[in-house]
């Protein structure tokens, strides 16, 4: 172990979020100073956090010992924040660090995607307007998102949370000028903030019942039974109403294909490897509560159940690359719910470990062909892998792990799941899970064919096109490397040979440590769905454009349901209009009618004296305000008649 | 000679038309009044109460149902002259002098000046809202329910007290110098407020519409 | 100095310089200006008197902070009154200094505008000093009075005298109803000051509940009007659109939080002992303040109306916390209400001073005439948006901070309901809030992209209300400790 | 002697009355005037009391001494807006200053 660790290390977590703070701070003042517009400082930020969370993995290595890890010093205080002591109460919001093995894979998973879309960026990116404020932001949401994942505090997590929101939100709507992007970072932030709404009322029960902030203080009052079992399932349930909205589970998966407005590299960040999967953290993060109140768990299970399913059979008719790809991380961030559903935890971080690698490969991927082509609907694409065959290779190396083709990561991470669900949940579960897994191979392939193979149907963006430049193809060879290799982590073996002691089976199934055993049964029957999708979208699509069009007069009603995914956005816009709206209208509609024509008009012709006056009146307001004045007086004392 | 003073022609009219009603209507009440007395029904200070509670009443239907405003501005003069007996029932020379000297002499003066510089028609027939039934209404229930609750608390058997005058004098501007203090600030906001408007009214604005 | 039953008075006027002061120059702010020509001194003495006074009375209610003594029973100076002290000066000095501008453009009678704030301010101080009613009720005449007089100032613009109209004779209402109360109040008591107020209605049944509940419910209602609660509030955003812009800020952040101060005063002292029978109809009130605050405001087209249906929203939350104080955590609540009453002035007036310089420049109160200011002028655009973002209580800034010690003050009370519904109130401002940032950051500005500057007055008193804006939002706790302090003789 | 809830009852009735007014009138100097009538009603109040139950210390006398002075202030400072608004529109009707609303 190196002695620098004894410097740096879990200690120092705060650095974690302390530099990419600084790196927006100098970008955002002084963009216009700097050469390149301060685009390296993002990339030095991103290479720091790379290196301290090495520092932090190898001093977290430290605690393993007897077969186990005792991570309780890692729970580091760093001052007072807010600190209010009062009669009865101490009302202490404290600055705190927790390092555990969730944290860790969630480290890994930001510093190494940030670090490959920060510099995929400069390609990508490169001569647009707001090139610098791009990589300002972007620093801002790395800092909030260590910042979620490193916090002790719930308040500071929260904070986060808002945080990794709203740089989601700049984002989203980078380029404003275009109504939709408008519109989308709007609808991502009202719909992220209807789930955050539950966070906090979680917040507070969870501090009403424990009188603290502090998350490991919380987890432990919570098991030992302090707390109502009712009370605690609700304050959990509105916690887990957080991790719906933040983590695109239905029904509030509405906002994510709409968010794919951003650039492709921050989508690929923030709507694929990180922020999405911030809600599986926090379930992860209270996983020991769950155990406890069962009924919220089982809420998970059958939510990321039918999120995975809904969002998959999305995904087979979407005609965008990047909407394609935003379907199936909401698919895939069910099949963690599941996983967390069921308490296989570890699974469950696996996979997001693998799936960020998979997922940011694929979505710059897709960033590279709309760089080379500015195209994005498959029906326009095809046959690029002539023209770039970097890309080509490594976005099929990304659906192969997204299929789950065996050897690649998504498939020892999928399979992980799948086997946790069929040892604790019916059999219903396992096999729509895994039917799941059939379309999600179905439409991988069916993104791949349209996409690089047969013949371009749009000759002038396949002429134009070009492989992308090295800025762009080095990051996703990497992520090809790590989404060939990372699923091999699962082995004693070769954790040990990279400083993982006892694989990270160890790292993550904290509660539960186990050795990774492949169940061959398991492991055939979900290769075997896997292939039979590959092979399924292979005859459906290969060969061209009119296949695909068949699909739709296949059955044009079940086309157009997927197309419109259920009609979800519809429903909303339409509660939203009706109710919100409509609240307003009638509040403000009583305001208008009830208080100044009928109290005015209405209440004339109702008694039917001044009736005939009606075409002289004009909107009386004094009286009319005061009538509101004396009808206050009247129920007022009524009341308190009533009540004497 | 009277007729160069500068009041509007209406005047002989409310006094007449006062007069009249006041016979008509104050005559009855006070032989019915008289007579209870003399039988020992009511005292004789409630009988002083009762004529005075009258005026007061009829002064203040008469305020805010005339439709004549110069009708409803002199009820108003009854009304607070009525309420200034009350104060004297109440054993407060004192304050029933203010009420007459303010309002009688000042306030009255005042809304009679306003009444003239914004409507100086000869007679000034106002049309009420149209959510009067309404209020009607309302205000009835409101009056049922505070007398209601006012009536059944137990208030016990107090009688009224004098106060000595140079008592009052001496705790008013010992112990309440500074409400004297905030007062004469706030009269001078007052009178600061109604100078800028009228200020406003006749430089700042542009040309009236008509 | 004794009074007439032989208790000594402390008739120690060294207690009341900061009123002095402001007092005195107030009457020199408005005898200065109007022999302005025969004295022959510039435009700006004026401003400049008031703005001494203001700082004097500053330094002087800044050395008083450790005080604790009352002036002949009638206010109390304490670490209470301190905080209300400084809170005002502080408004009234921000609010002179971020508009100076605007006033001398679209204010007629500039020199009793001035007075007319000064005088404002005295009137909220006494209110939050006050500990008898007659003192507390010649205080909240005194700052209405000057309201109704300056909401009535602007220059050349016929919704400023209806504005006034409106507010003077809802006003006169109001106060009636409160006075009603008042009497009642004293009829049950036979008492003016609270403390002897607070002892009656502790000791227990006095036989005259009916009536009690009676002043009850009619002070409710005048305080109500002044706090604009529903459905008191009519008169509110009439008075907001129609006043000059400063006196808009003015209305939003001292007369409510003078509302606040006397409604801590009490329902924290001479009422808590009844605090069962004014809990329920509070929380009423503040229910419906949220709700159709925060739902009208979604329909609203003009910046001054919609700020004014936001302040009517916030002040729900507050009515919520003050309930909160009669669930036997007075003191705890208490200082809740006054760090979100700091951090919610901070806030207003940031975005108020804002729409002056908007105003100024453009000349527009419209929503849309917000079109593309984050292009014309950026820095504007920011700070709006920080302060829209804060009333909406978005974390980072004071607005989150003090919303959520308020709400969390409100939930160890036990009304978990209640903060509920304020938390879903909340939510839903965000979508107006949203309505106002869109326009300036979404749309193209309609005359052109002309890149426009603030006044160095307006730079100086933006940036340092943003700079607490966000200061207080990651580190609140010198902001709470203060309002500990105030709140600690509860 | 009189008993004081006669003098409580007709206090109740003016300020009623009072409200009646303000909420049936269209006339600005109208309402003003009944709001005289509410605060007279205040008033008989702050002085039943204070002569009734509070002989000793008598604040309401006091309380009502000022009551009557604030609002004859009120009716100035009103009646100079009400001038105004005339100036401006040639009405004093409330109903027809009503430019504002929703």
């Amino acid at each position: 172990m190196p002695d620098i660790s004894v410097t740096i290390g879990m200690q120092q977590a705060w650095l974690l979020p302390a530099m990419p703070v600084v790196a927006f701070l100098i970008i955002s003042f002084f963009r216009k100073l700097l050469p390149r517009e301060g685009d390296f400082l993002a990339i030095i930020g991103m290479l720091g956090i790379l290196l301290v969370t090495l520092f932090i993995i190898v001093d977290f290595q430290g605690f393993f010992h007897d077969g186990e890890f005792h991570p309780g010093e890692a729970n580091v205080y760093a001052f007072d924040w807010v600190r209010i002591s009062a009669d009865n109460f101490l009302f202490l919001i404290e600055f705190s660090t927790y390092i555990d093995a969730i944290s860790i894979v969630m480290l890994i998973a930001i510093s190494i995607v940030g670090l490959m879309v920060a510099i995929y960026s400069t390609g990508y990116m490169q001569g647009e307007d707001r090139y610098g404020w791009y990589f300002a932001v972007l620093s801002l949401f790395v800092a909030a998102m260590l910042l979620l994942v490193t916090s002790g505090s719930l308040v500071w997590m929260y904070l986060a949370w808002e945080g990794v929101g709203l740089a989601s939100y700049l984002l989203i709507g980078h380029y404003w000028e275009r109504q939709s992007a408008a519109e989308a970072a709007k609808k991502a932030f009202i719909t992220t903030r209807v789930g955050d709404v539950g966070l906090l009322i979680g917040i507070i029960l969870l501090w009403k019942a424990t009188g603290s902030f502090d998350i490991q203080t919380i987890i432990a009052a919570a098991t030992s039974g302090q707390i109502g079992e009712t009370y605690l399932t609700v304050a959990m349930l509105a916690l887990f109403a957080g991790a719906v909205g933040k983590s695109a589970q239905f029904p509030l998966h509405v906002w994510l294909p709409d968010a794919m407005e951003g650039p492709t590299p921050a989508s690929a960040l923030i709507h694929a490897a990180t922020m999405v999967v911030a809600g599986v953290y926090l379930i992860a993060r209270f996983s020991p509560v769950y155990e406890v109140v069962l009924v919220a768990r089982d809420v998970i299970l059958y939510t990321g159940l039918l999120t995975a399913f809904l969002a998959a059979s999305m995904g087979l008719v979407a005609s965008d690359i990047k909407r394609v790809l935003a379907f199936s991380t909401i698919s895939q961030l069910g099949f963690m719910f599941v996983a967390l559903g069921v308490g296989a935890v570890g699974a469950a971080m696996f996979h997001v470990l693998t799936h960020a690698f998979f997922k940011a490969l694929l979505f710059l991927g897709s960033g590279s062909v709309i760089h080379a082509t500015g195209r994005q609907e498959v029906e326009y694409l095809g046959g690029l892998r002539h023209k770039q065959p970097i890309t080509a290779a490594t976005f099929i190396i990304g659906s192969l792990a997204l299929a789950g083709i065996p050897i690649f990561a998504g498939f020892w991470s999928k399979d992980e799941i799948l086997h946790a669900v069929s040892s604790y949940a019916s059999p219903f579960v396992y096999i729509v899970l895994a039917g799941t897994a059939l379309l999600t191979a179905i439409y991988t392939t069916r993104l791949v064919l349209l996409t690089f193979f047969g013949d371009p149907r749009d000759r002038s963006a396949f002429d134009h096109a070009h492989e992308s430049p090295s800025s762009m193809t080095l990051p996703l060879l990497l992520l090809g490397l790590l989404a060939t290799v990372s699923g091999f982590f699962v082995f004693d073996a070769v954790g040990n040979l990279f400083g993982f002691s006892g694989g990270i089976g160890y790292l993550v199934y904290l509660h539960h440590p186990h050795s990774f055993h492949i169940d061959w049964a398991f492991a055939s029957v979900a290769t075997v769905s896997s292939l039979t999708g590959v092979i399924i979208g292979w005859v459906y699509w290969h060969g061209g454009a009119e296949r695909a069009i068949k699909a739709r007069t296949w059955s044009p009603d079940l086309h157009a349901l997927l197309v419109n995914r259920y009609y979800l956005d519809e429903l909303y816009q339409g509660i939203i209009n009706r109710v919100v709206l409509g609240l307003a209208g009638i509040v403000a509609w009583f305001d208008k009618k009830i208080v100044n024509e009928t109290g005015v008009d209405g209440g004339a012709q109702f008694i039917g004296y001044f009736g005939y006056r009606l075409k002289f009146l004009q909107t009386g307001k004094i009286p009319n305000y005061a009538l509101g004045i004396a009808a206050g007086i009247l129920v007022l004392s009524v009341m308190v008649l009533a009540r004497a | 000679m009277l007729k160069r003073i500068p009041l509007p022609a209406q005047f002989d009219r409310i006094i007449i038309g006062g007069g009249i009603t006041v016979g008509a209507i104050g005559v009855p009440l006070g032989i019915v009044l008289v007579t209870l007395v003399a039988f020992g029904v009511i005292s004789a200070p409630e009988m002083v109460f009762f004529v005075a509670a009258i005026i007061v009443i009829l002064g203040a239907l008469g305020c805010v149902l005339l439709p004549n405003i110069v009708h409803a501005a002199l009820s108003l003069t009854a009304t607070l002259i009525g309420v200034a007996a009350l104060y004297l029932l109440l054993m407060s020379e004192f304050l029933a002098l203010v009420q007459v000297l303010v309002y009688g002499g000042g306030v009255v003066l005042l809304l009679l000046f306003g009444l003239m510089m914004t409507n100086a028609q000869d007679d000034p027939v106002v049309t009420d809202g149209s959510q009067k039934p309404f209020a009607f209404l309302l205000v009835s229930l409101l009056i049922g329910t505070f007398i209601t609750l006012l009536l059944s608390g137990d208030w016990g058997n107090p009688t009224a007290h004098v106060v000595p005058f140079e008592l009052f004098g001496e705790r008013l501007f010992r112990e309440f110098a500074l409400p004297i203090i905030i007062v004469a600030v706030l009269l001078d906001v007052a009178i600061t407020g109604a100078l800028v408007n009228v200020h406003t009214a006749s430089n700042d604005l542009p040309e009236e519409s008509e | 100095m004794t009074d007439i039953f032989g208790q000594t008075l402390n008739l120690n006027y060294g207690l009341l310089l900061p009123e002095i002061v402001l007092l005195l120059s107030s009457m020199l702010v408005i005898g200065v200006d109007a022999f302005k020509r025969q004295l022959k001194v510039s435009g700006n003495v004026p401003v400049g008197l008031a703005l001494s006074g203001l700082l004097v009375a500053l330094a002087l209610s800044i050395l008083q902070v450790n005080v604790d003594e009352d002036f002949a029973r009638l206010v109390q100076i304490d670490s209470f009154t301190s905080f209300f002290r400084i809170l005002f000066i502080a408004i009234t000095l921000v609010i002179i200094v971020g508009s100076h501008e605007y006033i001398e453009k679209s204010v007629s009678h500039v020199g009793e505008f001035y007075g007319l704030l000064l005088l404002a301010t005295v009137g909220a101080m006494l209110m939050a000093s006050a500990r008898e009613l007659l003192t507390a009720y010649l205080a909240i005449e005194l700052l209405s009075f000057s309201l109704y007089i300056a909401v009535s100032l602007a220059r050349s613009d016929q919704r400023s005298g209806e504005a006034s109209l409106k507010y003077v004779l809802l006003g006169g209402v109001a106060s009636a109803s409160l006075l009603y109360g008042l009497s009642m109040i004293y009829g049950v008591t036979g008492a003016t000051q609270y403390h002897e107020i607070s002892a009656v209605l502790s000791a227990g049944d006095t036989g005259l509940t009916t009536p009690l509940l009676l002043g009850l419910v009619l002070i409710i209602v005048g305080l109500g009007f002044k706090a604009s609660a529903v459905p008191f509030h009519m008169w509110t955003p009439d008075a907001y659109e129609g006043a000059p812009i400063p006196v808009t800020a003015f209305l939003s952040a001292t007369s409510k939080a003078a509302t606040i101060a006397l409604l801590l005063r009490w329902f924290g002292g001479p009422l808590l002992p009844i605090a069962s029978d004014w809990q329920f109809i509070l929380s009423g009130l503040a229910v419906a303040t949220m709700v159709v605050g925060n739902l009208v405001a979604l329909q609203q087209v003009n910046i001054k109306r919609l700020l004014a249906y936001s302040s009517i929203g916030q002040m729900g939350y507050m009515l919520m916390a003050i309930v909160a104080v009669g669930s036997g955590y007075a003191s705890d609540a208490t200082s809740a209400v006054l760090v979100h009453l700091a951090g919610y002035i901070i806030t207003n007036l940031l975005v108020f001073i804002s729409v002056t310089h908007f105003f100024n420049q453009t000349g527009q109160e419209e929503i849309n005439s917000f079109k593309g200011l984050a292009q014309s002028n950026p820095y504007l655009a920011l700070m709006i948006t920080a302060g829209l973002f804060s009333l909406a209580g978005m974390p980072l800034l004071v607005g989150f901070f003090t919303k959520f010690i308020l709400f969390q003050a409100v939930v160890s009370a036990g009304h978990l309901g209640l903060v509920t519904i304020a938390v879903v109130a909340s939510t839903v401002s965000l979508y107006y809030y949203l309505m106002v940032i869109r326009q300036m950051y979404l749309y193209e500005p309609e005359d052109g992209t002309e890149q426009w500057k603030l006044s160095l007055t307006g730079y100086l008193t933006t940036l340092t209300l943003f700079v607490s804006l966000v200061v207080f939002g990651l580190w609140g706790t010198p902001l709470y400790a203060a309002a500990d302090a105030a709140a600690s003789m509860f | 002697m009189i008993p004081i809830e006669y003098f409580l009852t007709l206090g109740a009735i003016l300020f009623g009355l009072g409200l009646f007014g303000v909420l049936s009138r269209r006339s600005a100097i109208l309402i003003l005037m009944a709001v005289e009538l509410m605060l007279a009603g205040v008033s008989i109040n702050f002085i039943a009391f204070a002569s009734y139950l509070d002989t000793d210390a008598f604040s309401g006398l006091i309380f009502a001494l000022f009551v009557i002075t604030v609002a004859a202030a009120e009716v100035g400072l009103a009646l100079g807006i009400v001038l105004r608004l005339f100036r401006e529109r040639r009405t004093s009707n409330v109903d027809e200053a009503s430019d504002m609303r929703w």
